[in-house]
């Protein structure tokens, strides 16, 4: 059997910050302009496809991310066995993909998906991110896409000072490194 | 640093957005019929305008959207965004 | 030759209290008709009106400026001054500016302070060592004195620089060129205006340009705030506001103006004695002789003529200061500010005619034209007074671009400067 | 303390904790609260440093940024000292070393000062008229310039102090936390605004909380209890964030603007350690209030800058606020009422006032009757002409002015002091005003420069709009405030408030000596010691815009920038070219307002946060098998395997012999990759690649050449057929980023008519490339289930495969030109998938190799590496890869400048191989070639672009761009290195396997 390997994250605690990794889970980039689209991926996921900017949808299993007016960030809640995430991967794909509807890339490790949570999460994001999230923090399943260290990121606030944050895998281990340091000056 | 409202994703840090110079250069649909000024013309020459320009930007680190903006290059005033194929909001 | 400077007429003018010193330049209100036109008071343009005075004995001449002279460019460069270009072509025209310099003081009568310490060039990573390598080879063979420092040279000709193995773009070597350095850039200003005028050039501040008068496919003249002015040759030299000129005949030039800022620190006694540039790591400094730390920040990517940048360049730069120089971290920043370059996309100048006859240009010398200001002057001169261009400008003419025989020069001046 | 300085009622100072601090190295002692020049002056310390020309003596003038003389050296370590400090600025705090600069040996004792003797002879500018002869002796007067210039000294060693960034984003950030600063922050954070109030001191009030007197009362009290009580209450605001120690550095447009904001430099040495020293904070603001005060001036006259001669507001807050006397006998010279004040404050604090020198014939405003009342005897109609004492002031000599100012009359009174408080009236702070694109307009009833028109959404209230009395202070503030704010605030409007007013203004730029100009020293900026003669001269020699002014004297260019010098500079042009000031205009304040450490710019992005590094799935393996790494952009790529104490070169060989002979095995997860969706992809591909696509299989990979718009080569890259319209782009390492970009924008504005969508999957999948006649039997090893005959999966086609369940792609692609494939695995899995194959591959003798190895064997093929065999000026033509280009295309990127006059030249540079006579004799890359030897300047046709020993061949090889090379094969060339020349003759480019047999094999 193959190892899982994931760039050195672990979970860190500081003071009302706590840094978590969270993989493995899949993600699916989503991309498409028609009506069709739209809807056939709402029905596929059951969840109500977010056509709103900067916002998202989420089911109990799902969450799909607004990244543009043609483009969805999909990613799933929780740590998920192979079969499901093949099972969803190939079934969008050939709902989406090959019926001619847009197009559907698996990037479950294209991205990391990293749990930020705590009171100060939101200190720790102004030390590097030019975003204004004076409204973001109140608006729960609002999504950003911004630079964080002069790293593009994704960020969805899934609660109360609880947010994933999205970074591209080789990027990741230095983005974390860079948070940690932050965070440990916070 | 500008503050840009992306069409889409609204008002942004300028460190999100990548400038694209002169909007509105259309690729010559046939580029093998022009001479070599005309094809010149296209690839090099630009007017440079110190004043109102129109002019293309990416929020390249956002929707990675291009769109256009109407500024002022006179005094980096942003008069109007509007999205790839719309006309200028102004004359 | 007004009254000539050396330490003994200070010594004679301290009796006056210094009070019988001559004007350095005239004032004048502008003739009827010159024989040539100069648009642009800055080094180049002044330079430009200077040897067509004193070479080509064109003496009922102007050089109109907007502002006041050496208020653009000239006085907001850094002050590089180097020739280490690649192509045979840039290493003629900017090699050609650099012996001028070496005797510009005295040409002149006027102290700019040529300091010839040096201009080290480094590289970072493996293709920097093959560019560098490249135009050092180049230059040798061009009789350009520029040479290959491997890293203990490099550390040794400038001991401050961060030459550790470990930080994260380590220098693997460098180039030097010991004839290049820095000089005064607002003294490269006054002096080819006093020079100007003590011929007769007329130097005409505060008068801008509105329009230029033809007649067919030739030039008659320009409207400027102070009125109609009749001449048969207009040299342009406006730099950053050369589309501005060009767009009032409707000519459409490969430029775009934009944004590179510049900052200095406060003054401290001596501690870098050379040059320091780095394309990788983006960052470049030098001390003036006032003990300020002078840096140059990048351009912005976007269009503007506010001579003012974003922050971020800026941020950047001094980013990279710090990463090959970590002593300076406690060095403060006293001013920042900006100047508008235009640049083509071959990063390299036009010194050329145009279709129309008597209307010559002199511009995209991007980020570093003040390093050419005397041998720019000189062809410039050359090719309005003679209706061609010299050997040294032929490849800078504005037809390259449609060609393409273009003079890419992006890796010897890949560091905005 | 030699004298008591120090009164002792003073609510500002806590005199029970006293600090020690060293000066000069002398030990001295004062308190907390104290500045190190309120301290000094309690210690009747007033010589701190000395000029930048003249070498003169200078004592502390100021009490606040504006400070141009008292600028230390702080700190003696090496790697913390720092130059150029105001005294005035820095916070006592325990074990605080501080020194004089730009002296030696001693600031009492100056060798420099031997400037100021001939300084008849170095004016302004001096040094563009002389060092020119001999012209070769530039080089050492130069070098006795710099020697003698500069301040402080630059550390020597890295800092260890720690540096920080953040965003805030406001709706009202007010700058400056004095009267109005505070009446303007309680207000929007009444009206729920989210509200940010900075202000550079440590405790807030600006001036008004030390003015205790009674022409200044607001509803009955004092205003600066008034003021404290309003102060306290905005500590119940949850929305307004208050930040002391923080100074605005900067106001860019769209409300951008950088504070830095000082956390330790006041704290004892002790605490400093493992904090952040300085965070400069990046704030954006829907509307910024700015109330920034005012600068007193000083006057010009003879000899105005001996220590011990402070600007009387100055003195006032030494007495008030840090309870220090400047001085036991104190005269005071003024143009203005402010002055009184201060004599006031003095008298009620018992020092005594020798006179107050007042150049206006008489004024009968509240607060000059007050300062008569308590007997301060003025000289009205009066001037200093002269000053006395080399060290410390001490004496002052006094002359009427004539009626029309110009020049002075009867008799010169002589008064000894040991301090002189001068007011030259107030200059508005308009900094930042202006910094922002503000407009400013010139009120000639007092000579100030005040706030005009603004771009941005910002008002500026309080003394910096030019309003300097109390009542009009607090009555425009509330009016300025509601307006802007939009809001109505009644808790300010009837306020009983009781003011001086100063009813008389007179104005002389240049106080008139008995002395003729010339012999007299009246300075302008004292720090840089340019006098109002240097201004004169620079207008008799020409220069007449205030720019050419400053630039030729330096007057306003020291490290104040001018605070104090730039008024009286404009004020003296204008008099003497005869102009009125508003027309004259003023220089541009630049950014930063007070200087900003380099430190505080940066933030934390030093060391190893310089640069992001990214790394491969198998980053891991590279290190634990001892790789040297290759910085290729920010990724770190394996260069090579040392073995034991191999060097590069050895390295090298045995890795490219064991690709050859057995099998490699490379890490290429840098390498771009696109996934392109959609009906149209093929098209798409047609159009930004200079090669047909639509014919390609599915299931088969192409290689592909992309240009630039100019012609030139871009990229390169092999792109897969996954499906009918689902292909997998591959770029090289450096340009991923940029070709998705570029594809992206064309999709988006040249072809929107296209249905085709790209993803970057560059992250998801490691990339695992084995080659070498042996790379198929460890492929089936790893995936016995995959038919790997030639028939079934030949080259240049793709293979989906499991590998413990896992989907992977398996691309039978080589850039070696040896039998070769790349597994794509989802990067999770690609370090597990990567040890398999290596586990695999033990019985071949599998070896590692690095991007050297890679380079190495693509050059045996004649392979380009975009990039280093082509610098933005080759065409594929040039490349001699004609194939490439379909003649039926009707159009790509790029295509039609191929057709160009210039680009269809026969004679252009090409790529070809070259071979070294000496097949021992390595090429050096960059390396020049030439058709003649022994000529100079000689025409140089091309460059070596690569060049490597090959082990397979055992001999060097080359790759190099020639003039016309194309038609030059097997013709003899040159390569003229510094000290030799090399004989080499011109290739084909492909070294090794020409019929590709190997491929196969």
């Amino acid at each position: 059997m193959l190892n899982f390997n994931n760039p050195v994250i672990d979970t860190k605690e500081y003071s009302e910050i706590r840094i978590s990794k969270t993989e493995p889970i899949l993600k699916m980039n989503l991309r498409g302009k028609n009506r069709d689209f739209i809807t056939k991926i709402g029905k596929e996921l059951s969840i109500i496809t977010p056509v709103d900017p900067n916002t998202s949808a989420s089911n109990e299993k799902l969450n799909l991310l607004w990244l543009s007016p043609d483009e969805w960030l999909l990613y799933s809640n929780h740590m998920i066995d192979l079969k499901d995430a093949n099972f969803l991967d190939d079934k969008l794909f050939n709902e989406i993909s090959k019926k001619k509807l847009g197009s559907v890339t698996n990037v479950s490790d294209h991205w990391i998906m990293i749990n930020l949570n705590g009171k100060k999460v939101f200190e720790l994001l102004s030390a590097g991110c030019p975003y204004n999230f004076n409204n973001f923090k109140n608006s729960k399943g609002a999504v950003t896409q911004t630079l964080f260290n002069h790293i593009d990121v994704i960020i969805h606030n899934k609660n109360v000072n609880d947010l994933n944050l999205f970074v591209r895998r080789s990027f990741s281990e230095h983005l974390f490194l860079w948070m940690n340091d932050a965070a440990s000056r916070i | 640093m500008f503050l840009i409202n992306c069409p889409y994703c609204g008002e942004r840090d300028q460190s999100e957005f990548t400038a694209g110079g002169e909007a509105h250069i259309v690729r010559p649909k046939q580029p093998t019929e022009l001479s070599d000024d005309q094809w010149a013309e296209f690839l090099f020459m630009r007017k440079n305008i110190k004043g109102v320009q129109l002019e293309r930007w990416n929020h390249s680190h956002g929707c990675r959207k291009w769109f256009n903006m109407v500024r002022d290059t006179s005094n980096d005033r942003i008069h109007a965004v509007y999205k790839m194929g719309q006309k200028p909001p102004i004359e | 030759m007004k009254n000539k400077y050396s330490i003994f007429s200070l010594i004679k003018n301290a009796f006056s209290y210094h009070e019988n010193w001559q004007r350095a330049w005239r004032d004048p209100e502008p003739k009827k008709e010159y024989d040539a036109i100069i648009v642009g008071g800055g080094g180049h343009g002044l330079a430009t009106a200077f040897y067509l005075a004193k070479k080509h004995n064109m003496k009922n001449i102007a050089v109109v400026e907007k502002g006041w002279i050496g208020g653009g460019n000239t006085g907001r460069n850094t002050t590089i001054i180097r020739s280490n270009y690649l192509w045979d072509a840039s290493a003629g025209l900017y090699d050609h500016a650099l012996k001028i310099w070496e005797g510009l003081s005295q040409e002149l009568n006027y102290n700019v302070m040529f300091s010839q310490r040096g201009v080290m060039n480094l590289a970072h990573n493996l293709q920097d060592v093959r560019d560098l390598k490249r135009r050092t080879h180049a230059n040798r063979l061009n009789g350009i004195d520029a040479v290959w420092l491997n890293t203990e040279e490099v550390k040794k000709f400038c001991p401050i620089i961060n030459t550790s193995p470990n930080i994260r773009y380590p220098v693997l070597g460098g180039t030097l060129q010991k004839r290049a350095g820095t000089a005064r850039h607002d003294a490269v200003a006054w002096g080819y205006a006093r020079g100007a005028d003590a011929m007769g050039v007329d130097i005409i501040q505060n008068c801008e340009v509105k329009g230029i008068k033809r007649n067919g496919d030739s030039v008659e003249g320009i409207e400027t705030t102070k009125g109609f002015i009749k001449t048969k040759k207009i040299g342009v030299v406006a730099a950053g506001h050369s589309s501005v000129i060009a767009n009032m005949v409707d000519i459409k030039l490969p430029l775009e103006s934009k944004p590179l800022q510049a900052l200095v620190s406060e003054p401290v006694k001596p501690i870098i004695d050379t040059v320091v540039m780095s394309n990788a790591v983006h960052a470049y400094v030098s001390q003036s002789d006032k003990g300020e730390l002078v840096i140059g920040a990048g351009t912005d990517a976007y269009i503007s003529y506010t001579q003012r940048g974003s922050h971020d360049v800026v941020e950047g730069t001094l980013k990279a200061i710090l990463e090959l120089y970590p002593i300076f971290s406690r060095m403060k920043m006293l001013r920042q500010w900006g100047g508008i370059v235009d640049i083509c996309p071959d990063a390299s100048p036009i010194i050329s005619k145009t279709h129309i006859k008597g209307l010559y240009f002199n511009c995209g010398w991007g980020t570093g034209g003040f390093k050419a200001t005397p041998g720019s002057g000189d062809l410039f001169a050359y090719t309005i007074a003679n209706d061609e261009p010299h050997k040294l400008n032929a490849d800078f003419n504005i037809n390259r671009f449609i060609s393409g025989d273009l003079v890419d020069e992006h890796g010897a001046a890949a560091v905005a400067h | 303390m030699t004298k008591n300085l120090r009164i002792t009622n003073n609510k500002f100072i806590d005199q029970t904790s006293r600090i020690s601090f060293k000066f000069d190295g002398k030990i001295l002692y004062g308190f907390k609260g104290d500045t190190l020049a309120s301290a000094l002056l309690a210690n009747n310390i007033h010589l701190v440093g000395r000029s930048f020309k003249y070498h003169r003596p200078r004592g502390i003038m100021a009490c606040g940024s504006e400070e141009p003389n008292a600028i230390v050296q702080v700190g003696k370590d090496a790697s913390m000292t720092e130059p150029n400090t105001r005294a005035t600025e820095i916070e006592l705090y325990e074990g605080l070393e501080a020194s004089s600069q730009n002296c030696w040996p001693s600031v009492n004792f100056d060798v420099g000062a031997i400037n100021n003797f001939f300084s008849p002879i170095i004016p302004a500018a001096f040094y563009y008229k002389t060092f020119m002869w001999p012209a070769n002796f530039w080089k050492l007067y130069e070098y006795f310039i710099r020697k003698s210039a500069g301040l402080g000294k630059s550390p020597t060693k890295p800092d260890k102090d720690i540096y920080d960034h953040r965003y805030l984003h406001c709706d009202v950030l007010v700058v400056g936390g004095g009267i109005s600063g505070i009446m303007a922050a309680k207000t929007a954070a009444k009206n729920n605004l989210n509200t940010v109030l900075i202000d550079d001191k440590n405790i807030l009030g600006g001036t008004t909380i030390f003015q205790q007197n009674e022409c200044f009362k607001i509803n009955n009290s004092y205003s600066n209890d008034w003021l404290k009580k309003e102060i306290d209450t905005l500590n119940s605001f949850k929305n307004l964030t208050i930040k002391t120690r923080t100074s605005l550095a900067a106001y860019h447009s769209y409300n951008y603007l950088l504070a830095k904001e000082n956390l330790t430099d006041h704290l004892d040495l002790n605490e400093k350690k493992d904090k952040i020293r300085q965070r400069l904070w990046k704030i954006r603001a829907k509307k910024v209030i700015i109330s920034t005060g005012a600068i007193e001036r000083p006057l010009i006259f003879n000899n105005n800058d001996r220590p011990g001669i402070i600007l009387s507001s100055s003195i006032k807050k030494y007495i008030d606020f840090y309870g220090v006397k400047c001085g036991q006998k104190i005269s005071l010279f003024t143009n203005n009422d402010s002055a009184y004040e201060t004599a006031i404050s003095l008298n009620s604090s018992g020092v005594s006032v020798n006179s107050v020198v007042d150049i206006r014939d008489k004024t009968n405003s509240l607060i000059v009757k007050q300062a008569e009342k308590l007997g301060i005897k003025i000289h009205w109609k009066s001037t200093i002409v002269n000053t006395n004492g080399y060290k410390k002031i001490n004496a002052i000599e006094i002359m009427k002015l004539s009626d029309d100012g110009t020049a002075v009359v009867g008799k010169k009174i002589n008064e000894k002091c040991d301090c002189l408080g001068i007011s030259g009236g107030w200059t508005p702070r308009v900094h930042l005003f202006t910094q922002s694109g503000g407009k400013l307009k010139f009120r000639d009833k007092d000579n100030v420069f005040v706030p005009d028109k603004s771009e941005l959404d910002q008002i500026s209230i309080g003394s910096c709009n030019g309003d300097f009395e109390l009542d009009e202070v607090i009555k425009n503030t509330v009016n300025l405030i509601n307006k802007f704010l939009k809001v109505n605030n009644s808790a300010y409007e009837n306020l009983e408030i009781i003011s001086s007013k100063e009813i008389d203004k007179k104005n002389i730029w240049l106080l008139p000596s008995d002395k003729p100009l010339g012999k007299t020293k009246p300075f302008l900026d004292f720090q840089n010691d340019s006098t109002a003669i240097d201004v004169k001269l620079a207008l008799r020699e020409g220069f007449k815009s205030i720019e050419h002014v400053k630039r030729y004297t330096t007057t306003g260019m020291a490290t104040d920038q001018g605070k104090l010098s730039n008024m009286h500079a404009l004020g003296i042009i204008a008099e003497t070219a005869g102009v009125k000031m508003g027309e004259l205009g003023t220089t541009t304040f630049r950014p930063p307002y007070t200087p900003l450490t380099f430190g505080a710019i940066v933030g934390r992005n030093v060391g190893e946060f310089f640069d992001i590094t990214r790394k491969t799935p198998m980053h891991d393996w590279h290190v634990e098998n001892k790789a040297e790494f290759e910085n290729v952009g920010q990724w770190k790529r394996a260069w090579y395997y040392p073995i034991e104490n191999e060097n590069m070169y050895e390295a090298v060989q045995r890795e490219s012999k064991a690709a050859r002979d057995s099998a490699g095995i490379l890490d290429a997860s840098t390498l771009g990759k696109i996934d392109i969706q959609g009906t149209d992809a093929s098209e798409f591909l047609n159009r930004v690649y200079t090669n047909a696509w639509s014919k390609l299989e599915i299931g088969k990979c192409r290689y592909g050449l992309m240009l630039n718009e100019d012609g030139m080569v871009y990229d390169d890259g092999v792109t897969t057929r996954l499906s009918e319209n689902h292909y997998l782009m591959t770029t090289t390492t450096g340009g991923a980023a940029n070709v998705l970009s570029k594809l992206e924008d064309y999709l988006q504005t040249e072809w929107p008519e296209l249905d085709v969508y790209l993803t970057s999957v560059t992250d998801h999948y490691g990339t695992i490339s084995i080659c070498g006649p042996n790379s198929k039997k460890i492929i089936s090893k790893v995936i016995p289930d995959l038919d790997l005959s030639d028939k079934e999966f030949p080259h240049m086609s793709y293979k989906n495969a499991l590998i413990d369940n896992i989907k992977c792609r398996i691309m039978r692609i080589s850039f070696t030109g040896e039998h070769s494939y790349e597994i794509n695995i989802q990067s999770s899995y690609a370090k597990s998938v990567w040890e398999k194959c290596f586990e695999a591959g033990k019985d071949f003798n599998i070896t590692p190799y690095g991007t050297e190895t890679m380079h190495l064997l693509r050059a045996e093929k004649g392979f380009i590496i975009a990039g280093q065999d082509t610098d933005g000026t080759m065409t594929p033509v040039d490349l001699q890869m004609d194939w490439i280009i379909s003649k039926k295309k009707y159009d790509f990127i790029g295509k039609r400048s191929l057709y160009r006059s210039d680009t269809i030249r026969e004679d252009r540079k090409q790529l070809v191989g070259l071979l070294t006579d000496d097949p021992k004799e390595i090429l050096e890359e960059g390396a020049q070639i030439v058709a003649e030897t022994n000529k100079q300047p000689v025409e140089m046709l091309g460059h070596v672009t690569s060049s490597y020993f090959s082990p397979n061949l055992n001999k060097s090889i080359a790759l190099a761009v020639i003039k016309n090379g194309k038609k030059l094969k097997g013709q003899k060339m040159f390569v003229p290195m510094k000290n030799k020349t090399i004989n080499v003759t011109i290739t084909d480019t492909v070294f090794l396997d020409k019929e590709n047999k190997r491929l196969n094999a």
